[in-house]
């Protein structure tokens, strides 16, 4: 009976992080991945018993971004692409909080690319959850830097001319110090790596691979969200697995796991000692 | 009445107005803000101390204005300069026209040669400070002794700690030695 | 009593300390000519004081983690000039919307775009007002002297915490260049206004709560209070809203809070206006040629007055009314193609307005103010 | 119309045997949208769609307590409910 205690006190957990008096079922999409990461999200806060009070969620504009809101946590929904410094703010200010921004592909890396370099840059201790769709879902659809080339959006009818972005090498070229990826599907490794990247001292993302079945799916006959799950599935490829393949073998493929761990001085650390050098002088 | 008003107007006399000119470099700026915190120190006096900004601070003409009065000083900028500082002469040919009627003149005579007055006073300041205190960076101190005397509008105990609140440590020496300069050679010349 | 020494300061310096007074414990910013110093005096003086700096990526990160921080529980400033101000818009509406306190310092340089960088003007001065899109009720400062911008920032910082809004600070470029000897004000000699904290338990607490002044109490995060702060349009718990009973129940509010209590924040100086024939009207360096200028018209016999606006929004309807009352001709200077000019014509219908204006870069003389009082008379 | 649609669980044909304790799983209907993805998950094929295509327990006595239902839901709406 230890086995089912365990399973039912999970499965359960995240019905108290829920937000009291914010109305559910969410306003997503039925099947979107985006909930699936909002699960794991819980999970992993719980796992490391950290205080609702201690935690700030910081999101910027898309779907992906209203996950804050429906969380028990101090919760600050932003504007397009500017949830990193805003995160910045916040961290900077009370540096024993946990900040974690929520963010899409198109928030993160299109609108707000350069937000996003600067933070990985920076080296501050925020943990950043980059829900990789593709795809812009909350205006309908279009072409983001990570939709794939030669694929369809309503802004790429005839196939995307344009390369994509890969969000773990640019975090991890732009100086992020944990770099992670997993997806929707393999929810348990999701829900590890983001508990690694909070505990993690430093910038650290995670990027979720998930599905928008509704528009990148639809547009692409890539089928629901169960047929997408299943392709994620097929084409998840650990890091480990990955070092022995060959750039061809790996064409199409999704490498989960730690992809960059490293030590380095963090951001508010260092202020820190500048602040104690200084303190007092006039 | 209304027609004759600009006839009539006179610049407020409780101002003095100074402008510290000469080439960027020379230090027109900081020898600008050391007179303000001289007079600052000294006593009551209110100062507004402005300059031309931007591209042109870096290289080419510089000026610093500085505007004292015993009253509030509305107007921030010099209107009618009461006292001149020309290091160069591009500097001179700039503001002279700027100088008021019976204005004081002071041009270092090292680098100007051609001064459309003979009412003026001239002292070779980047030669004295070449010559005598071995570093030429001392010319918009020894100038700033010489507008002391000269003009008697901060007294010498108050530029004397005014520049060496200023001076980068290890310099104190050379800036004591080009304040004695300034206030001897403009002793030699005031009328 | 010990004899206090005066500091030669340039209003960019003064802005720093005033706003330290005040309590800036956070500063972020993008080094931006004729700001610049703001942020300088900010990084130097910050860490002395346990506060902190930040230089961001942009203008935009540099609000957005201002208004992060406040949010976080700490004082904060931003300071930038025309360019970045424009860019800070969208954040600063955020903050509108948020109700968030913070102080944006905006050095106003020659426009549009790029303009004039190391010039005068005051072309912001209805940027200010109404450069973030949507409705609210916006305000904004006005220091003309170096001794000024110490107080006016501390009543901006004020003012802030007060109406839990984003308060602009408007200097120009004269001012913040300038130095002039004051004297920075003593521990508790000016009052130093704090945000109200919220004293229902955290179960009953009502993030946007209607209050009587229309202020809500804020908690900083980690205090308990677990709230969400959007952008979107929300009800009093800061939830997204569409409902059209909601709707202007925000909006109003956002309105209202200050709209309401206009008192509070209009500031005015006014030179011989008692007799004055002619008002002229003016803020920042333009006023000080103003000033300079019913000076040297009075001397001579002009029956000229000055006023001085110290806060330009809201704007001083009632009060600017009441005191050109008697005189029949004002004369509205600034340095830009008439923006405050607008707003008299708005409320004085009934009086012959002139404008003044200057916009090659440079500030107006008080020779030129003083030939337009002879026109005029 | 079986409470099965509604309520998520096990109707009354299921040879779910009652003595043994509740059913495994407690489906929040309200909050369920359908979406197919525990149902396409389950390896026992514990979960068939009623016909708003939301998951009923159709044969709750082959739930393993693997997880996977649950852990996928993007929105929470089922639990598991051993005792």
């Amino acid at each position: 009976m230890a086995t089912a205690e365990k399973a039912k006190q999970k499965s359960d957990v995240t019905l108290h992080y829920l937000r009291p008096g914010k109305k559910f079922p969410s306003v997503w999409c039925p099947g979107c991945g985006n909930g699936v990461v909002m699960g794991s999200l819980i999970r992993a806060i719980d796992n490391l018993g950290l205080s609702k009070d201690e935690v700030v969620l910081v999101s910027g504009i898309g779907c992906s971004s209203r996950l804050p809101v429906y969380l028990d946590f101090n919760s600050l929904h932003t504007t397009h692409g500017r949830a990193l410094p805003f995160a910045t703010g916040a961290k900077f200010a009370q540096p024993h909080m946990k900040v974690i921004v929520i963010t899409g592909d198109g928030d993160a890396l299109a609108i707000g690319g350069n937000h996003f370099i600067h933070a990985c840059r920076r080296n501050i201790d925020i943990t950043a959850i980059l829900i990789n769709n593709h795809i812009y879902g909350m205006t309908g659809g279009q072409g983001s830097p990570t939709t794939p080339g030669g694929t369809f959006s309503t802004t790429t009818p005839y196939g995307n001319v344009e390369k994509h972005f890969d969000p773990c090498s640019l975090a991890a070229a732009a100086g992020a110090t944990f770099v992670a990826r997993s997806t929707v599907y393999h929810e348990p490794q999701l829900q590890k790596l983001i508990g690694q990247a909070i505990s993690h001292r430093g910038f650290s993302l995670v990027e979720a691979i998930s599905n928008c079945h509704t528009y990148f799916g639809r547009l692409n006959r890539k089928g629901d969200a169960v047929a997408m799950f299943d392709a994620f599935k097929e084409r998840a490829v650990p890091v480990g697995k990955a070092s022995k393949m060959t750039e061809e073998e790996l064409e199409d493929k999704i490498v989960t796991g730690v992809i960059h761990n490293v030590e380095k001085t963090e951001f508010c650390d260092e202020y820190q000692k500048v602040v104690d050098a200084h303190m007092g002088e006039k | 009445m209304a027609a004759k008003l600009l006839d009539k107007v006179e610049i407020p006399k409780d101002r003095y107005e100074m402008r510290l000119s000469g080439s960027g470099g020379q230090g027109m700026i900081l020898a600008a803000v050391i007179m303000s915190e001289a007079i600052g120190g000294a006593d009551e006096r209110n100062v507004v101390q402005s300059q031309s900004y931007g591209p042109e601070a870096r290289g080419g003409a510089s000026k610093a204005d500085v505007v004292v009065s015993e009253n509030e000083i509305y107007y921030p900028k010099a209107m009618n300069l009461d006292l001149l500082l020309a290091m160069t002469q591009e500097s001179l040919d700039s503001y002279y026209p700027n100088l008021k009627e019976g204005g004081t003149l002071i041009i270092d005579t090292t680098l100007v040669t051609d001064v459309p007055t003979d009412n003026y006073f001239g002292l070779p300041f980047t030669q004295l400070a070449r010559e005598k205190v071995g570093i030429i960076m001392v010319a918009n101190v020894i100038a700033l002794a010489a507008i002391a005397e000269l003009t008697g509008v901060v007294t010498r105990e108050a530029l004397t700690k005014a520049v060496l609140g200023r001076a980068p440590r290890g310099t104190e020496d050379k800036n004591r030695k080009a304040l004695e300069i300034g206030f001897e050679e403009a002793a030699k010349i005031k009328k | 009593m010990p004899a206090r020494e005066r500091k030669l300061l340039q209003g960019n310096q003064a802005c720093v300390h005033g706003a330290i007074y005040a309590g800036m414990r956070f500063f972020a910013g993008y080094p931006i000519t004729p700001s610049t110093e703001v942020a300088e005096m900010s990084a130097r003086l910050l860490p002395r004081i346990g506060g902190r700096f930040i230089q961001m990526e942009d203008e935009i990160g540099s609000i957005a983690a201002v208004v992060g921080a406040s949010i976080s529980g700490l004082k904060s400033m931003t300071a930038t000039s025309g360019p970045g101000y424009s860019l800070m818009l969208e954040n600063i509406g955020y903050a509108y919307m948020t109700e968030t306190p913070c102080v944006i310092v905006n050095v106003q340089r020659g426009g549009p775009s790029t303009g004039l960088p190391t010039k005068v003007s005051q072309s912001d001065t209805m940027q200010a007002r109404y450069g973030p899109h949507g409705d609210y009720c916006a305000i904004a400062v006005a220091p003309s002297t170096v001794a000024d911008t110490v107080t006016e920032t501390i009543r901006a910082f004020n003012l802030a915490e007060r109406f839990r809004t984003p308060v602009t600070v408007l200097l120009d470029e004269v001012i913040a260049h300038s130095r002039e000897l004051i004297y920075l004000p003593e521990e508790g000699e000016l009052e130093i206004y704090n945000r109200v904290k919220p004293t229902a338990s955290p179960e009953e607490f009502e993030a946007f709560a209607l209050t009587p002044n229309g202020v809500s109490p804020m908690p900083s995060y980690g205090e308990g209070y677990r709230y969400n702060v959007t952008g979107l349009t929300h009800d009093t718990h800061g939830f997204t809203t569409n409902r059209v009973d909601e709707i202007p129940v925000k909006l109003e509010k956002l309105r209202h809070k200050i709209a309401d209590y206009t008192d509070e924040i209009e500031k005015i100086r006014v030179e011989h206006m008692d007799d004055a024939e002619v008002a002229i009207i003016a803020y920042g360096s333009a006023a000080r040629a103003a000033l300079q200028a019913t000076d040297i018209a009075r001397k001579v016999g002009a029956k000229v007055g000055a006023v001085q606006l110290y806060s330009i929004w809201p704007f001083p309807d009632a009060k600017l009314k009441e005191l050109c009352g008697r005189c029949k001709k004002v004369i509205v200077a600034e340095l830009n193609m008439g923006q405050l000019i607008t707003e008299i014509e708005r409320i004085m219908p009934d009086k012959q307005i002139t404008t003044l204006q200057r916009y090659d870069g440079e500030i107006l003389t008080p020779l030129q103010v003083v030939k337009k009082i002879e026109e005029v008379l | 119309m079986t409470d099965a649609d509604t309520t998520g669980k096990p109707g009354p044909q299921s040879k779910y045997d009652y003595s043994k304790g509740p059913a495994p799983l407690e489906i929040n209907m309200t909050w369920c949208k359908a979406c197919n993805i525990c149902i396409a998950l389950c390896p026992k094929q514990v979960l068939e769609p009623d016909r708003n295509g939301k998951p009923v327990q159709a044969r709750p006595e082959n739930c393993t307590q693997c997880t996977l239902c649950w852990i996928h839901c993007p929105d929470f709406a089922i639990t598991s409910n051993y005792k």
